[in-house]
Formats: structure tokens, sequence, C-alpha cells
């Protein structure tokens, strides 16, 4: 059997943060490693636990896209996807150019998330196909 | 002349100002929406999708537990996108007249909050342009708002009167009043307030002890003739 | 001193229709919110209460069909409160120059409307203050949205100049012109633009012909120094 995927949730909301991370343990093959909510929290998480794939929001105190050059800068292998309501092409452009693997919008439903964590997990990249369009 | 310059300087210069709080308002509005509902709404999206809704071999108690919490987060986005409506839209008060106008902003302020406001309503009646009647309504709103949240909604008034073809109304409650010069910089609704107010060539006073907090608007009837 | 008289009661009337139209652009936002997210958040959680989501003896695919449908609903709320956020906030442009800002909202407009304008920017740079950014970016998002909209979007064009210390910045249309006369009461538009750079000390100008629709704004970098 594969090991399970270790993962970081970083979302300053605490009841969408929670969801995720049931959802993840329900369906199984996820390890949640960590759960942060803040630009400082994310870099913490990086360097303690190097998780596989860290899913992280855009909107939060710190900033998330400020947190990703952070992050590489540490750990330049990290494997990071964002999960957040923005679809500014501005957002998309500057979180893939920081280094985000993923850019995945709020609304996407539990399995078809744990689809994307698996399949960036394994090296591949992913943004949401309606927002493909904007690069 | 030069007071005339001034005065027309002093107008556009708060309207200027005014335009920047607008934004700030809007912006505002769009982060109660993101933090808020959008949240909430993904959140409910993101377990429906969940083994507990769909999987055939769950319990029937456990995917109701489920739907529950689920329908819990609507009920909630569906609360906060009510309350977001609610502060942004003002009721048609362009053909009411002061006192009624008066009336109304108390008495959603009574019912949203469960608190007393005591009303005093000048006899005298002139006729005043829309956008002052706006003006005074936003006024009384947010006054009372920040007698509710920061004044602990003690011992709330407005007081209305007529002074020299000038309307004057004042809000004051009997919280533990505050220091003007200690406003964060994030604060809109006291800065909103003054620039509505001078934007209509107005003035707007604060005055705070630790007995308790009073607001005032002055709007000259004469100086709005033509709106 | 009546011409100055004169301009001191045109900014002041701009800024009280300014005030009004602010009113019924936030009467709108709310109108948005309750006619769309709200109800399709009421949809959904209605249906969740529903037999063939609840009911142990509903067959799966059954069930996972009705599941769908509601997540639709909450994708299509989402997608709506996303696009009334756009609407509603302002990128941080107070630090930016003119030409970027131009290319920001025209960027914007392209990429949400999936089609082309064409823009034209003058060498010369001056600085003006932020209400005047804010202005010239609400009325290039707004025109294009009426070329968009009622026009089309063909041969969609922004052109910028300096002209006598003013900027000008004109939004152009290919499409069907329309009669200015019959604009409906309940149009914002290009109402509020005309009150937005009116209340600057600005002037605002439309031409449509069934060849297509200019409107054109100036303001005089030296009339708003103090901003
Ligand atoms: N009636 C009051 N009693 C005590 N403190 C007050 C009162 N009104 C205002 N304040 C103080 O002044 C500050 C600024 O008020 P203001 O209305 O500008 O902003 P706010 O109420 O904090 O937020 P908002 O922007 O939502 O109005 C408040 O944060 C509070 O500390
Ligand atoms: N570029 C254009 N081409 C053709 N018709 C236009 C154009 N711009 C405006 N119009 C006409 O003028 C009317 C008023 O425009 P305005 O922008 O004020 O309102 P609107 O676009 O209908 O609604 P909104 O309040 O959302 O802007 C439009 O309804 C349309 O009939
Ligand atoms: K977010
Ligand atoms: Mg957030
Ligand atoms: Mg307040
Ligand atoms: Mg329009």
């Amino acid at each position: 059997m594969m090991p399970p995927i270790r993962i970081a949730v970083i979302d300053d909301h605490p009841l969408f943060r929670e969801g995720v991370t049931r959802s993840l343990s329900e369906i199984g093959g996820f390890d949640i490693v960590a759960e942060g909510s803040s630009m400082e929290d994310a870099i913490r998480i990086a360097q303690l636990h190097a998780p596989d794939v860290m899913l992280m929001d855009i909107s939060m105190p710190g900033g998330g896209l400020e947190a990703i050059g952070a992050i590489r800068d540490i750990r330049p292998e990290q494997r990071i996807v964002m999960l957040t309501v923005s679809e500014s092409g501005d957002d998309i452009t500057r979180a893939l150019n920081s280094g985000a693997r993923g850019y995945v919008l709020k609304g996407v439903g539990s399995q078809a998330l744990a689809e994307i964590l698996r399949s960036v997990a394994a090296g591949e990249s992913y943004v949401s196909p309606t927002l493909s369009a904007r690069l | 002349l030069d007071q005339n310059r001034a005065l027309h300087a002093r107008v556009q210069r708060a309207s200027e100002r005014a335009t920047a709080l607008n934004e700030s308002y809007l912006r505002r509005i769009g982060a109660d929406l993101h933090d808020g509902p959008a949240q909430l709404i993904a959140l409910a999206a993101l377990r429906l999708d969940s083994k507990s809704v769909l999987d055939p071999g769950v319990g029937s108690s456990a995917r109701e537990a489920e739907i529950m919490g689920i329908k819990g987060s609507l009920d909630e986005a569906l609360h906060e996108i009510r309350s977001i409506c609610n502060g942004l839209v003002l009721p048609h008060i362009e053909a009411a007249e002061i006192p009624d106008i008066l009336r109304r902003a108390v008495r959603a302020h009574e019912q949203r909050t469960a608190t007393k406001v005591d009303l005093t309503l000048s006899e005298a009646q002139y006729r005043l342009p829309a956008s002052a009647k706006i003006c005074i309504y936003r006024f009384v709103q947010e006054a009372l708002n920040n007698a509710f949240r920061h004044g602990g909604g003690r011992n709330q008034r407005v007081v209305q009167a007529w002074v020299d073809g000038c309307v004057e109304v004042e809000v004051a409650d009997g919280g533990p009043g505050f220091d003007p010069a200690s406003i964060k910089p994030d604060s809109l609704g006291l800065a909103g307030l003054r620039e509505r107010i001078e934007s209509l060539g107005g003035q707007f006073t604060l005055e705070s002890t630790p007995k308790g907090t009073r607001v005032k608007l002055c709007l000259n009837k004469n100086q709005m003739e033509h709106a």
C-alpha cells in the first residue's frame, strides 16, 4: 500500500479549514500533519514538517501569495496548492510565477480536491479549468 | 471672494475625500462578502461531495447529521448576506419628511439591537433636498450603530431642531466615550459622516467624555436649495 | 465673482447628485445579492432537506443527481458573489501612474469578456491625485462595460492624451450606438460617471451615432492639486 500523502492546510477561516481536513481524512490516503491560519504559520509549518503538499489560502494574515516565495526560499522543492475564492488573473499569475504548483477555486468538491492533491503529490501541476483561459 | 474661494476649495476637497471613502466602503463590502458568505458556501460545496452524503453504505443518521451541518452553513451564509444587504440598502426616504425619516432610522435601530432610543423632534417643518435627507438618515444610522457597539447602547437619544434655517440633529449616548485622536485608520464610520456632511456644505461636530458621546450635524437649508 | 459662484454651485450640485447616485448604486448591489446568490442559496438549502437526499430508500444514482443539482446552485452562487465583488473592489491603484492604471482596466476587461481593446497612451506624464485616478479607472471600466454589453464589443478602443494640463481619456466602440434621450431612469452607469467627473470639476462628453459610441473624460490637473 502507498504511504499516505502528508498534507498541511493553511486557511484563516476555521470552519472551512476544518471542513477540508475532515473531508481528506474521510476519503483516506492523506495524513494532515499541520494546520495554520497565516503566512507565519505557513513558513513555520514548511520548515518543521516538510509536508508533501501545502494547501494554502490567499487572503489571510500576511498574505498567501507572499508566503509562497518565503516558503520556497527555505524549501525550494516544497509543493504548494492555492485554494482560494480569488479568480483574478493577477493572483493566478503571481501564484504560479512564485512557484505554486496548483491553483484551485473554492467551491471545489472534496473528491475533486483529493484527486488534485494526489496528482500534485505525484509531480503534476493543476489550474482550475475555468481559470486556465486567463493565463 | 476669498471666502467664496475657500468654501469652494473645501467642498471640492470634501468631495474628493468622499470618493476615496466610498471606495473604501465598497472594498469593505467586498471583504465582508469574501470572508463570510463565500467561505460558507465553499464549505457547503466541499462537504456536499463527501462520502457521508453520497456513499450508499453510510447509515441514514450519519448522513442526516452531515446534511444538517451543510444546511447550517447555508443558513448562516444567507443570514450574513441579508445583514450585509440591510446595512447597504437605504429605505426609500426621498419623499418622506424629516420627522418620519428620523422615526424610521430610530425604529430600525431599536429592532435590530433590541435597545431603546429616546427621540425628540422639533415642531417646525421645512423642506430639504433628497441628498440632505439621505445624509441625515445615514448619520443617525451610523451614530446609533456606534452608540450600540462602542457605547453599550446606554441612554441612546436623538434630538432634532431648527436653528437659523439650519436643521440640527444630535445623537448621544451614555457610554464610556473615547479619545478622537486614537481612531484607527481603517475606521470608516465617523470619517464617512464628516465627508458626507461637509460635501453638502454642512458641519459635523463630535464631543466625547467619560460620561458619553455626542455627535451633531447641521445643514443649512438655503445652501442646498437646488437639489 | 459670479463665475466663481457658478462654479461653486455646480460642484456642490454635482456632489449632491453623486450622493443620490451612490445610494442607488448601493441599493443595486443589495438587489443583486438578494436576487442572485441569496435565491440560489435558499434553493440549495431547500433541496437539501428533500426526500431524494435524506430518504434511505432512494437509489444512490437518484441521490447523486439531486446532490449534483444542489452543488450546481452553490457554484452559481459563488460565481455571482465573485463577480459582484469584482465590480465592487477597485484594485489598489492609488500608487500607480496613469498608463499603468489604463493597462490594468483594459486587461481586466479583456479577460472578463474575452474581447480585444486597442489602447493608445500619451508619452507625457504628470501626477494626479488619488481621486482622479479612481475616477479614471471607474470611467474606463464602465465605458468598456457598455461597449461590450450594448456595443457588441466591436472595435473597442481607449485613447489617452494630455491637452493643456488636462488628462483626456476617450473610450469608443463600433457598435450600433443609441439615442441619449432615451436612457431609462434606472440606468446608473453613464449618470454615475458624469457625476463622478463633474464633482472633481472635470468634463464628461458623449457622442453616439449608428457607427458607434464615444465617451470622453477631461480632468484638469491644476484644479485638483490638493487631494
Ligand atoms: N459612541 C461611541 N462611544 C464610544 N466610542 C466610540 C463611539 N463612536 C465611536 N467610538 C470610537 O471611535 C472609533 C471610530 O468610530 P467609527 O465609527 O469611525 O469606526 P468603527 O465604528 O470602529 O468602524 P466602522 O468603520 O464600521 O464604523 C471606534 O472604533 C470607537 O473606538
Ligand atoms: N457603448 C454603447 N453602445 C450602445 N448603447 C449604449 C452604449 N452605452 C450606453 N448605451 C445605452 O445607454 C443606456 C444607458 O447606459 P448606462 O451605462 O447608463 O446604463 P446600463 O449600461 O443600461 O446599466 P448600468 O446601470 O448597469 O450601467 C444603455 O442601457 C444603452 O441602451
Ligand atoms: K481566499
Ligand atoms: Mg481567507
Ligand atoms: Mg462605526
Ligand atoms: Mg452601463
